[in-house]
Formats: C-alpha cells, sequence, structure tokens
C-alpha cells in the first residue's frame, strides 16, 4: 500500500514529547513507520503539523441529535451546500446533517469524535448515524445511570453484578464506556421531578452519589480504557459548583489500574456556577479549577460557549425542560424506558445578557485556570454551548490575550464584575492547544494505546497541517488556519487539501467488549430477563445491537478483575 | 364516567360531512388490494340509520357520493357509531375519488371533513382497476 | 427608468408536465447594469437543471436605469408556473401579469411587486420590507415564516384585492396585511406584532397570537374559545367588540388585540 | 418446521417484536402468537408480483431485472422534475439509497408522511414533542387520551401492549386503575372502551384543544359554555382528571392530521400537553401508520437535514411540505417522472393527484400488486421486508429495531433493486459526459 513522507513540519506531538520540532512523519499502510522508501511526499514547509484531533465530547449521532435536526429546518436551512463530485449534500449550522458533521471536522483537522451519549435501547439509531458520518473514526459512551438495573444493584450493594450488567450493556450497544447523566434525575423526571446528589430516588432507594461512585467501581473492575464520563447533577443551576466538587470527591478513593483518571467530568462550564439565583449568578471557575490543580483523580472538559443561536440537547430531561420553561420556544423531549431520556431546545448565546456573558467567560476561564492541560479538553459540548466548528474560535481566544479583551470589549458589562476572564494573563502555546485537543483526549479515552491522538511508531496516521508557521500571533489567522487545514490525513490518505474535503473514506467503529465471569453473568441474566419479560418493550433477544450495524470495527477487549 | 353527545352538526337530507379512515379489514388488505375482502370492506359508505332511512337506501345498495372533486359509487352499510350528518368510508381509492388533492400549503389533503352529497344509484360499483382505468387518458 | 421585459415562452408551460420555473436570479437589484446580452446569459433553475433566461423567456430592455430602483421588470406569459419571483429584492419594480407561482415577495426587503392576479402560496413570507400588491386572491400562508422559524413578515405591506387562504400572517412580527375579501382558517396565527385588517370573513382568527392587532370587519366563524372580552371600541364609525388573547398561550403572553363585529 | 420467536411484525408503527411464528419448506406456514389481525395477514402473505415488467402498449409486459433496471434508469435520468415516493414500507438500508438517488438525480424525494403524520412533523417543528417510549406508557401511564385515533381497529395491539390494557411496574393492575379518555366524531371500537368519550364536532378539534388550554393554564373564566360540540362542564372535567394524573398519555391520530386544521391540530394538542405539564407529568405521541415512516423520517433528516418533501434540484436539500410533497407536486403536475417504491398512491391519494401520476412514466417497486400497478410502466418485484429480508426500522416512538428474515426469497431486496438503478443512473450520466 502507498506510503507518505510529511515533510519539514514543525510537528506538536505532547504524548511523544515532541514540542514543536522539525521533523519528517513516515506513514505506511495507515500506520506511522520509522522509513519509508518510496513515498508520496507532503511537504508542510515549516507548517504547524499535528495528530489527527481527538474529540473527548460531542453530540454527533443518535435520536436526539437528529430530533434535533427534525423539528429545526430553520436550523437546517443556514448551512446549505450543494454536493461535488466528493462530497453529498451538506445542510445545518448547530445540528448538521451527518456527512457535514464528516467534512467540518475533518476540515479541522479532527480525525476521531465520541458521541457521548447513546441511550441503549436506541443504540442502533446512534451505530446508524455513526456509520454515515465520512471520515471521522468514531466510538459512543451508552448511558448507564438512571438505568432500574443499576439503580438495583447499587442499591443492593452488589458491584460485582453491577459490572456484570456494565459489560452486558457495553457488548450489546456496542458501546465504548460508561456515560452518567444526572444519575436519578432522569428517573425522577419520569415523573416531571428532578433530584441532587445526595437525594434518595424514590422506589430505588438510591442516590445519585452512590449511582456515580457504584459505576466508577464497576468501571475499574472491567478495567475498561476510559474511566466514567459524567454530567453531574444540577447543570446549568446557580451555586451548582458546591456539587461538582462534592461529586469530584466521591471517587477519591476509586482505585485503578489504568493510567488515567478515575472520572472524567464533562461540559464544566455548565457545572462552575455561583450564586443562588440567574440574578447574583456569577463564576465558580476559579474553585473548580482550583480543585482539579490540588487533585489528579478527575479530568474535565470545559463545555465552552459559541455565541449565536444552537440546539441544546441532553440526556437530561429536566434541565431542558427549565432551559424552555425560560425561553418559551419549541421543545422536545423523549423519556427512554428503564434507561434514561433526552430533552432538546434550541438557545441563544447572547453577548448581551448578562447570565451568557458569564457562562461564556467561564469555559475560557477554566481552560486557562486549570495549570495541567493533561487534566482538561476542549469542547463545546456540542452543540450545547454552541457547534464544534466554533473551536477555531476557542483556539484563538485561549492563545490571545489580546483577542479575548477585545471580544469582551463587545460583551455585556458584568464581564468585568463577576467573572474572571479579564484578569488572566495566561495564553496557550501549540503544544498546550495540542494537548487539550488530542493528546490529553486520547489518552483519557486510553485510546493513545490504540493508536490515536499521537504520531510515534506505530500510531494510526492521522495527522493534521495548519496552514499557519508556529509563530504566528495574530488570533484572526489562528482561527482561520485551525477552521481550514492545508492537509487533513486520515490512515494515511489525504482527505482534506487546502480546505477542501478531497477523498471521504469511512470511519471505524471504536467499542469494548469486557469479559467477565460466566457464572456472574449468567445471575445477572436473570434479573434482565424479569426486566424484559415485564416491564421492557422491546424483547431480550432483539435488543442487542447486530454487527450488520457496526461494519468497520475495531474491538477493543477488556477481562474483569476478580 | 360521562359521555357527552350533544352532537350538532346535523345536516340536511342527503348533504353529509364526509370523512375517510382506518378500518382493520382494510389494513389487514393492504397487501392485497386486489382481492375481493378488500373491495368489500373499502368500496362502501357508513351512515347513520336515519340517514340511510332518508336516503331510502338498504344496506348493500349502491349510493352515489359526490363532492366538488368528483363522485363515485360504494355500498351503504349502516354503522350506528356514525352521527347523523357524518358519512365514513374506509380510506382507499373509493373515498380518494372524491377528496381534493389541494392541501392548502400544508403538504396534507383535507382527507376528512369535505362537503358531500348522497344519493341512492342503480349504477354498479367499480372494482379497483376499473376505478383506475378511469384516470387514464 | 429602465424596463425590462420577460415573456415566458409558451412552450415552458406546455408539456404534461408543467415543471416550474424559479426566478430568484431575476429581481431588480440582479439585473441592474447588465445589457439584454447579458440578461439573457443569467441563469435560472428550471427542474433540475439551470437554464439561460434567453432560452426560457423572451427579453426585450428599453431605456437605462442608474440604481436598481430605476428597474422595473414586466413579467409576461403564463406565470402560473413561475416560483420565488422577486425573492430577495430590496429595490425596483416587478409587474407580474398573470397568476404567479409560490413564494412570490419571499424575503422582500424593498420595492414593489404587482401581481395582476392571483398568488400562489408563500407570497410576502418572510417579508421585511416594500410593497406587495396582489389584484386576485393569495393562496395560504401568505406572509408567514419558513418552517420551524418563529418569525414571519416583519416589515411592508401587503394588500390583497381578493380572498386570502389558510394562516395569513403566521407568527407575523411586524407590518401590514390587508386583505379585501374573506380569509380562511387561522389569519394571525402566532402573531406577535403587526397588524392585519380582514375587509371580509374569518375563521378562528389569532389563535395563539401574542401581540399585535387583528380587526375583522366581516363575520368571525368558530371565534377561539381563549380570548377574553375587554368591551367595545368604534373604529371608522363601526362598533367593534374587542378581545384580548390568546389565553391559551398564558395570561403573561395573552398581549395580543382582536376586534370583531 | 422451525419454530421463529421474537419475529418483528412489518406492518404497522407499533412494530410488535414478540411474534412466534412457524416455518416449514421455506414458507411461514403459521403464526402462533403475538401478532394481530392485521400482522398475522402480512407474515402468512398474499398473491406477489411474479415478475420485473414494462408497460408495452398499454399491457405490462414480462422481462429481466436487467430489461427492467435500463428502463427505469433511462426514465429517471432523462426527467427534468423526477418524484421518488414511498419509503414506508420498508427498511432505513433500501432508504438511505433512496435518497443517494433522489441526490444524483436531483429528484425531489417525499415519503408517506406527506399523507400521514406530515402534519404531526410541521407541528413538531413548530413547538417541539414532549414524548416518551412506549414502555414508559406501560410502566407509569394512568391517564391515557386516544384523540382521533381507533386504535382498537388501526394498531390492534397497541393498547395491550403499551396502554390502556398493559400491565408495568407501576400500573401492574392494568386498566383497572387507569382511565381512558377518547375524543372522536365518531362512536368506534375504541371509544366503547374508554372511561370518558368526548364526541366532538367534525373539524373541531382545534377550538376544542385551545379551550383545555386555556382551562389548563387557569382561565376557565373565558371558556364559553360550548365548544366544538362539548359542554364546558365535561371540558372542566376532562382537565381535572388531566391534571390529576400521575403520568399522562396522549397519543393522536389521523383523525387530527387529516381534518380542518391539519398541522395546526397537531400544534394544539402538544400545545395541551405541554399545559398539562405544568401540572403532572404528560407525554404526546404521534400513532405512526406503516411499520417504517418513522424510519425514512429519520434517514431522511440525518442525510439531507430534513424529514420528508425535500427537493434536491440545486444540489442542496430545500424543505418545504405543502410545495414539495407528493400530493402537491402531483395535482400541479410538476413531475415528468416519478419512482413509487413500498407505498401505494394508486389507493391513497386524492384522485385529481393519481390522474397525473397516470399520465407519466411511473416505475413501481414492490412485493405486491396495487392500484398503482395500474398505471405503473416499469414494474419490480421485490422481497418481502421483515418476511424475506431484514433491515432497520423505527417503531412510532422511534425506537430502532431489526426485522427478521424468515424464508428466503427468489426476489431480490429493495436495497438492490435501487442500488443498480443508481448504478446505471450514474452509467448514463457518465456516458452524457454530466
Amino acid at each position: 500500500m502507498a506510503e507518505v513522507l510529511i515533510k519539514n513540519g514543525v510537528v506538536y506531538d505532547p504524548l511523544n514529547g515532541v514540542k514543536g520540532e522539525k521533523k519528517d512523519i513516515c506513514i505506511r499502510d495507515g500506520k506511522v513507520v520509522e522509513s519509508v522508501t518510496n513515498p508520496k511526499v507532503i511537504d508542510a514547509e515549516g507548517r504547524v503539523v499535528m495528530p489527527g484531533g481527538v474529540d473527548i465530547h460531542s453530540h454527533i449521532a443518535g435520536g436526539k441529535v437528529n430530533s434535533g435536526r427534525l423539528f429545526r429546518p430553520e436550523d437546517g436551512r443556514k448551512g446549505l451546500e450543494a454536493k461535488t463530485k466528493v462530497c453529498r449534500m451538506q445542510s445545518g449550522y448547530s445540528v448538521p446533517n451527518t456527512f457535514a458533521i464528516g467534512y467540518r471536522y475533518a476540515k479541522m483537522g479532527y480525525t476521531f469524535v465520541m458521541e457521548a451519549a447513546m441511550p441503549p435501547l436506541a443504540a442502533r439509531h446512534t451505530h446508524e448515524e455513526l456509520v454515515d458520518i465520512p471520515i471521522l473514526d468514531n466510538a459512543a459512551l451508552p448511558l448507564l445511570d438512571n438505568n432500574w438495573m443499576t439503580m438495583e444493584y447499587v442499591n443492593g450493594g452488589d458491584m460485582d453484578l453491577l459490572a456484570a450488567y456494565v459489560a452486558w450493556i457495553m457488548k450489546a450497544t456496542k458501546g465504548f464506556g460508561v456515560k452518567i447523566v444526572n444519575p436519578g434525575g432522569t428517573e425522577m423526571w419520569g415523573w416531571g421531578k428532578n433530584c441532587s446528589l445526595n437525594d434518595t430516588v424514590p422506589t430505588f432507594d438510591v442516590t445519585p452519589a452512590e449511582i456515580i461512585k457504584g459505576l466508577a467501581e464497576a468501571n475499574e473492575k472491567l478495567e475498561m480504557p476510559h474511566s466514567i464520563h459524567v454530567h453531574t447533577n444540577m447543570l446549568g443551576h446557580p451555586g451548582n459548583f458546591e456539587i461538582t466538587k462534592e461529586t469530584y470527591d466521591l471517587v477519591k478513593g476509586v482505585n485503578t489500574v489504568k493510567d488515567r483518571q478515575v472520572m472524567h467530568t464533562t461540559h464544566t462550564q455548565f457545572h462552575s456556577y455561583g450564586g443562588t439565583n440567574w440574578g447574583d449568578f456569577e463564576s465558580k471557575a476559579d474553585a473548580i479549577a482550583g480543585y482539579i490543580n490540588q487533585n489528579d483523580h478527575a479530568t474535565i472538559d470545559i463545555g465552552s460557549v459559541i455565541l449565536g443561536d444552537t440546539t441544546t440537547m441532553t440526556a437530561d430531561g429536566p434541565m431542558e425542560y427549565s432551559l424552555y420553561q425560560i425561553t418559551g420556544r419549541k421543545w422536545t423531549n423523549h423519556d427512554v424506558e428503564l434507561e434514561t431520556g433526552s430533552g432538546i431546545t434550541p438557545f441563544l448565546y447572547s453577548g448581551k445578557s448578562p447570565v451568557n456573558t458569564i457562562q461564556w467567560a467561564i469555559g475560557m476561564e477554566l481552560a486557562l485556570l486549570v495549570e495541567d492541560p493533561w487534566k482538561i479538553a476542549l469542547t463545546t459540548d456540542h452543540p450545547n454551548a454552541g457547534p464544534f466548528i466554533g473551536y477555531p474560535i476557542l483556539i484563538s481566544m485561549l492563545m490571545s490575550k489580546k483577542r479575548r479583551e477585545e471580544s469582551s470589549a463587545d460583551m455585556h458589562k458584568v464581564i468585568y464584575d463577576k467573572a474572571l476572564l479579564p484578569s488572566i494573563d495566561r495564553e496557550y502555546d501549540l503544544n498546550e492547544i495540542a494537548i487539550i485537543t488530542r493528546g490529553m483526549t486520547a489518552k483519557a479515552l486510553g485510546l493513545h494505546e490504540h493508536g490515536k491522538g499521537h504520531l510515534g511508531v506505530g500510531a494510526d496516521g492521522d495527522v493534521a497541517i495548519y496552514d499557519m508557521s508556529p509563530e504566528e500571533t495574530d488570533a484572526g489567522k489562528i482561527q482561520k488556519a485551525f477552521l481550514n487545514t492545508k492537509y487533513t490525513i486520515k490512515d494515511g490518505q489525504i482527505v482534506v487539501k487546502d480546505g477542501e474535503v478531497v477523498a471521504t473514506p469511512d470511519g471505524k467503529t471504536y467499542f469494548v467488549t469486557p469479559e467477565c465471569d460466566d457464572k456472574l453473568t449468567d445471575e445477572m441474566m436473570v434479573k434482565l430477563k424479569d426486566k424484559f419479560d415485564h416491564y421492557y418493550t422491546v424483547t431480550l433477544n432483539n435488543y442487542p445491537v447486530q454487527d450488520a450495524y457496526v461494519p468497520n470495527p475495531y474491538e477493543i477487549k477488556t477481562q474483569m478483575r476478580g | 364516567m360521562f359521555v357527552c353527545t350533544r352532537y350538532k352538526w346535523i345536516k340536511m337530507g342527503t348533504k353529509v360531512n364526509l370523512i375517510s379512515g382506518r378500518t382493520t379489514v382494510q389494513g389487514r388488505n393492504l397487501d392485497s388490494k386486489l382481492s375481493e375482502e378488500y373491495f368489500d370492506e373499502v368500496a362502501r359508505c357508513d351512515l347513520n340509520k336515519a340517514d340511510l332511512e332518508k336516503l331510502g337506501v338498504a344496506a348493500d345498495e349502491s349510493v352515489k357520493v359526490n363532492t366538488s372533486y368528483g363522485e363515485v359509487i360504494v355500498k351503504a352499510k349502516e354503522d350506528g357509531g356514525t352521527p347523523e350528518g357524518i358519512a365514513f368510508m374506509p380510506m382507499g381509492p373509493w373515498a380518494n375519488a372524491v377528496v381534493s388533492g389541494d392541501t392548502h400549503g400544508a403538504g396534507m389533503p383535507v382527507y376528512k371533513g369535505i362537503d358531500a352529497e348522497i344519493e341512492k344509484t342503480g349504477e354498479k360499483v367499480l372494482h379497483v382497476k376499473e376505478l383506475m382505468q378511469t384516470y387514464m387518458g | 427608468m429602465q424596463t425590462i421585459k420577460l415573456k415566458l415562452k409558451s412552450e415552458v408551460t406546455s408539456g404534461v408536465a408543467k415543471i416550474p420555473v424559479e426566478v430568484d436570479s431575476l429581481t431588480p437589484d440582479k439585473l441592474f447594469g447588465k445589457t439584454e446580452a447579458e440578461i439573457k446569459a443569467v441563469t435560472v433553475w428550471w427542474g433540475n437543471k439551470e437554464e439561460n433566461t434567453g432560452d426560457l423567456f423572451d427579453v426585450s430592455v428599453d431605456g437605462t436605469a442608474g440604481s436598481a430602483d430605476e428597474v422595473k421588470i414586466v413579467l409576461d406569459g403564463d406565470l402560473s408556473r413561475v416560483k420565488r419571483i422577486g425573492d430577495g429584492m430590496t429595490a425596483g419594480e416587478i409587474e407580474a401579469n398573470g397568476d404567479v407561482d409560490m413564494h412570490c415577495g419571499a424575503m422582500m426587503n424593498g420595492g414593489k411587486i404587482t401581481v395582476k392576479g392571483n398568488a400562489d402560496c408563500w407570497a410576502g413570507r418572510e417579508m421585511h420590507g416594500g410593497d406587495l400588491v396582489i389584484d386576485g386572491d393569495a393562496a395560504a400562508n401568505l406572509c408567514a415564516m419558513y418552517r420551524g422559524e418563529t418569525t414571519g413578515m416583519t416589515g411592508g405591506k401587503v394588500t390583497v384585492g381578493g380572498n386570502a387562504d389558510e394562516c395569513v400572517g403566521q407568527y407575523m412580527g411586524g407590518g401590514e396585511i390587508v386583505i379585501k375579501g374573506n380569509a380562511r382558517m387561522l389569519a394571525g396565527l402566532n402573531m406577535h406584532g403587526g397588524k392585519i385588517v380582514i375587509e371580509g370573513d374569518a375563521v378562528m382568527p389569532g389563535a395563539d397570537m401574542t401581540s399585535g392587532e387583528i380587526t375583522v370587519k366581516g363575520t368571525v366563524r368558530d371565534m377561539m374559545p381563549s380570548f377574553k372580552l375587554e368591551g367595545t371600541e368604534s373604529i371608522d364609525g363601526a362598533e367593534y367588540k374587542k378581545y384580548s388573547g390568546d389565553l391559551a398561550m398564558t395570561a403573561k403572553k395573552a398581549k395580543g388585540t382582536l376586534y370583531v363585529k | 418446521m422451525v419454530e421463529v420467536t421474537d419475529v418483528v411484525c412489518s406492518l404497522c408503527g407499533c412494530v410488535c417484536d414478540d411474534i412466534v411464528v412457524e416455518v416449514e419448506d421455506n414458507k411461514v406456514t403459521k403464526v402462533k402468537r403475538g401478532a394481530c389481525s392485521v400482522g398475522k395477514s402480512k407474515l402468512m402473505g398474499h398473491n406477489r408480483i411474479k415478475s420485473p415488467a414494462i408497460r408495452v402498449n398499454g399491457e405490462l409486459k414480462d422481462c429481466s431485472y436487467d430489461e427492467a433496471i435500463k428502463k427505469a434508469a433511462e426514465i429517471l435520468a432523462a426527467s427534468r422534475r423526477p418524484l421518488l415516493y414511498g419509503w414506508s414500507s420498508t427498511v432505513c438500508e433500501a432508504d438511505k439509497v433512496g435518497v443517494e438517488l433522489a441526490e444524483e438525480l436531483g429528484a425531489v424525494i417525499d415519503n408517506t408522511a406527506s399523507v400521514c403524520h406530515g402534519p404531526s412533523v410541521l407541528a413538531i417543528q413548530d413547538v417541539g414533542l414532549p414524548s416518551c417510549t412506549l414502555g414508559e406508557v406501560k410502566n407509569r401511564a394512568d391517564v391515557i387520551i386516544y384523540w382521533g385515533a381507533n386504535p382498537a381497529e388501526a394498531h390492534a395491539n397497541h393498547m395491550k401492549r403499551y396502554s390502556y390494557v398493559s400491565k408495568g411496574f407501576w400500573t401492574e393492575e392494568g386498566k383497572k386503575a387507569k382511565k381512558l379518555v377518547v375524543v372522536d366524531v365518531r362512536a368506534t371500537k375504541t371509544s366503547k372502551m374508554a372511561d370518558v368519550f368526548l364526541q366532538i364536532e367534525q373539524g373541531k378539534d382545534y377550538l376544542v384543544f385551545s379551550a383545555l388550554r386555556a382551562i389548563l393554564y387557569g382561565h376557565a373564566d373565558v371558556v364559553p359554555d360550548e365548544v366544538g360540540g362539548v359542554s364546558k362542564k365535561d371540558l372542566l372535567e376532562t382537565a381535572e382528571m388531566m391534571k390529576g394524573a400521575k403520568f399522562g398519555a396522549t397519543f393522536f391520530g389521523m383523525g387530527v392530521t387529516h381534518t380542518g386544521a391539519r398541522q395546526n391540530n397537531i400544534v394544539n394538542a402538544i400545545q395541551m400537553t405541554r399545559a398539562a405539564h405544568t401540572h403532572t407529568k404528560f407525554t404526546i405521541t404521534p400513532m405512526r401508520g406503516h411499520y417504517n415512516v418513522a424510519g425514512i423520517n429519520q434517514v431522511c433528516t440525518w442525510e439531507t437535514g430534513f424529514p420528508f418533501a425535500v427537493d434536491l434540484t440545486r444540489g442542496y436539500a430545500w424543505y418545504n411540505p405543502g410545495e414539495l410533497s407528493a400530493t402537491d407536486l402531483l395535482i400541479r403536475q410538476e413531475c415528468d417522472a416519478a419512482l413509487i417504491i413500498a407505498s401505494d398512491p394508486g389507493a391513497h391519494f386524492p384522485g385529481e393527484s393519481i390522474k397525473h401520476l397516470a399520465k407519466i412514466p411511473v416505475i413501481q417497486i414492490d412485493p405486491f400488486p396495487n392500484p398503482t400497478t395500474e398505471f405503473a410502466d416499469v414494474v419490480f418485484p421485490a422481497a418481502v421486508s421483515g418476511v424475506e429480508a431484514e433491515g432497520n426500522v423505527y417503531r412510532m416512538d422511534n425506537i430502532p429495531i431489526r426485522l427478521r428474515k424468515l424464508i428466503d426469497s427468489e426476489y431480490p431486496e429493495d436495497e438492490a433493486i435501487l442500488k443498480r438503478i443508481l448504478d446505471e443512473v450514474r452509467a448514463i450520466k457518465e456516458k452524457e459526459g454530466n
């Protein structure tokens, strides 16, 4: 197969300690190798070269994403682009169609995206869309926290059986890791209610705190590549930062044999709020960042706001209902039997709004106040805080205080009273940008062991070449370079050249198959079968995702610890 | 338990408000619309006993259903559930022969709530193939 | 002043299928400054193929224009399958001699369109300014929004000489609509600004309105059951009942005004 | 004889998946359990289209698949405004090829939602849809409303499996502890089971929804004594019943989507649900008809951005039901060729629209002969999805389920036929230098 040699680039490969060195990259048969003999040569001419981007948390596929598209034709009409000889048609801005997701991510130099929430019962849907997204390698995190099975095992303290159930769900959904969203709250939402971290969920008699801790233990028993991935309780509520910190504390004592965090908490911007109501609302990014700085068991992603109209969507049904009550705009809700739910509502982040202004500041504050970039990832919780297409804006903001000052001047003046951003001088360098967009994310997901997020020998031949020199300081030029690569190379194939998509190979789907003791599985299955016999409306045999849904599989096997 | 039955939409004589909809037998024959069972079930118009009497029509006699958009011959049936002034036809080619295609910018034709006139007729009910032939040429 | 005459050739609409021609590229803004030959070379969509205007229309140009304001386009021929007349125009004038197809005056920002006939659905959709005069009837969704949007017309004036079909001015936020004849069901649906006057009859006007004003001079059939009678008022010498609504949207939002005889 | 369990029904939007059948000599010989009479009829099979055929001088003449593919591709490639319609009684895998074909042709693609729950989709685009999976209703709902729907006839297993009659976690007692409200113009098999039957005047649904909303928001004072044939007293009692629910579930059918204000009836039904939700948990779900009409809406949305009535003329999607839905295109005589798959406009479109279909070249892909076959010019027999072919479908609550293949077929699957037409269209365009 073809060989590729990328010459004269300035390489940022943080997982291998390469911080802006002039270095050649050799690729053969889609993998990085020591040397090549007869390669196609790409002259990077002193441009910035990074491994393909790895997005740790984005909503790109599945029921609620598509419900977002379906109920927002007014968003669909915003991103219309005609088909070309290479590309299919595109539509949408905050909820792009499958093709546009693949092309737009690839143009930004990303080659792997994690779908952050997959309802197990509707897993087939998530996979149908993932397959339809061109270019990107992908995976999805099944929701496991409001499942009746989970709550019953947590209630009984049966952590081994809980692990067996988690293993079964992972296999049945072809999922990658354990997702937790407003634990307990979504079950309560079945009755139109919500709950906080230490409230008891009636009927199941467990607290969200117990659910989180139980799933963290089960996750580590299964030696999953990724830690539990948590959307903590009370998202978006003023004063929630205390709950966020308390949530981090829950798993402090959980041991892992893996070289990673034991908890990743996501879209932390929405969970770093001070005040008691929207009137005295303020940033508590410093408190959260302080915690992360002092502890090593938790990582976060920022979920930074991109100003403008977007479509919010989450498995956190009650949160979306609150948001809809504020805006009065259209609202879709979809509770999923015995497992989870979801809500969707459009939202406009306006620089004229004091609340939105503080939210806008918090995401960046987190990124700037967390000292070690290996603990933090760049996200917008696409499309919740804004669409992924806004990443280059964030990158330019993090790299330029000047840009932040210019933008702050256009925001509501509350930014100078209740946000910390104006007082922060730090500017990210390209090495740090490479960490929060590929090195850290691949490592936090455990995918660095599977060739993602770095350019060492044996890594996937996924490379982004940005049309900028490492010395570039102009924020506008940085933003432009990160929006459209000079080249994006996927598995050794050029997929983007000069900002245009030139090839659209299929991506692979990564999933984990944890094995555990048969006797344990058998015991778990008795309970599970009862759920299907009496409460589910789909039969047990029709539930697991068939192989046909994952035509390009990448399987990662793990074994439960005894 | 309470039941609201004060039904006010009663028109005079043979003028009716026509609605179409699904039935079990119609559904059972979705994949065999050329069958006799489908013909018997779908080429029909349900009316209240009082309306049938007004028309002087017995069950299974032919009636002509007339709207601004077309006319069609079907068998009359008595149905106690259908209020006076309402005619029900199972969804299918016969009902659709008298439905307007105008969707008023909604994409959906008005399949229910069509002003229709019903009269007794001696003409025969067309089979589905014959009915389709009327659209040709 | 410049007059550009575009007469649709009869063969375009004489086939078994009457495939629409979409003329969003033929507005005073876009044709200003072009020679006759250049206008003939402007492409329009006819079905799934792009054609030269000169191949579908007889084109003649008379006079000169110093700006788009001075351009008048006169459309002739069977226009019943000509869509998007004056789509997005900001200046100048279009006169359409006959019935026109959908989206006439959609996204219009300025200038004037006169339709000497009926206009099909979505005339004046999301109109922001200018004047749209329809001598005949207007089909459904006059001055309404695009699917999913919550704002329709925001400015300008629309006058319909005849009747209007369902959902006149849905999600209207501003501007004025006058219907000389009757309006079918749900005129002013979801209206949150602007003014609608219906000189004839209306069915269920004002449903879900949160602001703005509707006046029905004829009879109202199926008055919404969720409006509050506030009293009576005299308009142009006639006595009207004044309602506020729609309380089905909650009291906080029910700030619309409906005048009914 | 082999017994096959967990068979998935490919008839209506209920997509029951616990059916047990017997298969012998490559035939389904018996439906033992699980299916309603409509579903059973589907599984047992019907007369088939026997061979591909092309109409010559008014008569369909049998031909090979190759010949039919060539003819179909020629018709479509030459068309200036082709319509690709149907897609609801086939699997998502075929629907995906359909969207690609439409894109290649610059066609309009529409599906049967446009004459079924298209108005519901428009309503969702207006106000959203607070809904849930059917299992939520089964386990929690104590007040169930069927509005303009007659599941006892149209979705025969719906009440038993999912709603009023079913027993779930918090609803162990079944219907004894539930209230059933039916709103309809006619007394039906369903209304006979109801605790409350509101028999409303035909076409007055919109007014009744608004009245209930006003009451639920505390403005009963403005509501007149009678709305749409229903007394204020009955409306007040219905509203109280809704407010008193622990979990309310509204289902609505074509009695509302086909009537009067159509899409705005549904907007109002959803608004009523939102109003009820300010008091207690309330959900609303459309009673989707075909087993995969929800699925083509899903596929069309994730691929084009929009669920139905999509015009791909300019290479990108322009969405507008009422302009681009099939009945509109046909009554306006806009299209010059049509491909009809897994649906039957001949039976289900207004006569005025069929007249134009009869005039233009029509390609039909279907396992069964139907009224559309009477004027189709190229006919492809296809395997029956859910009996002879597997694939993904979406239940009325958008839960994806994989249809099972029970027996082998001599006929190709929809997906395979479409792929061959697509390849042939591309070959023609290549030759023409496009």
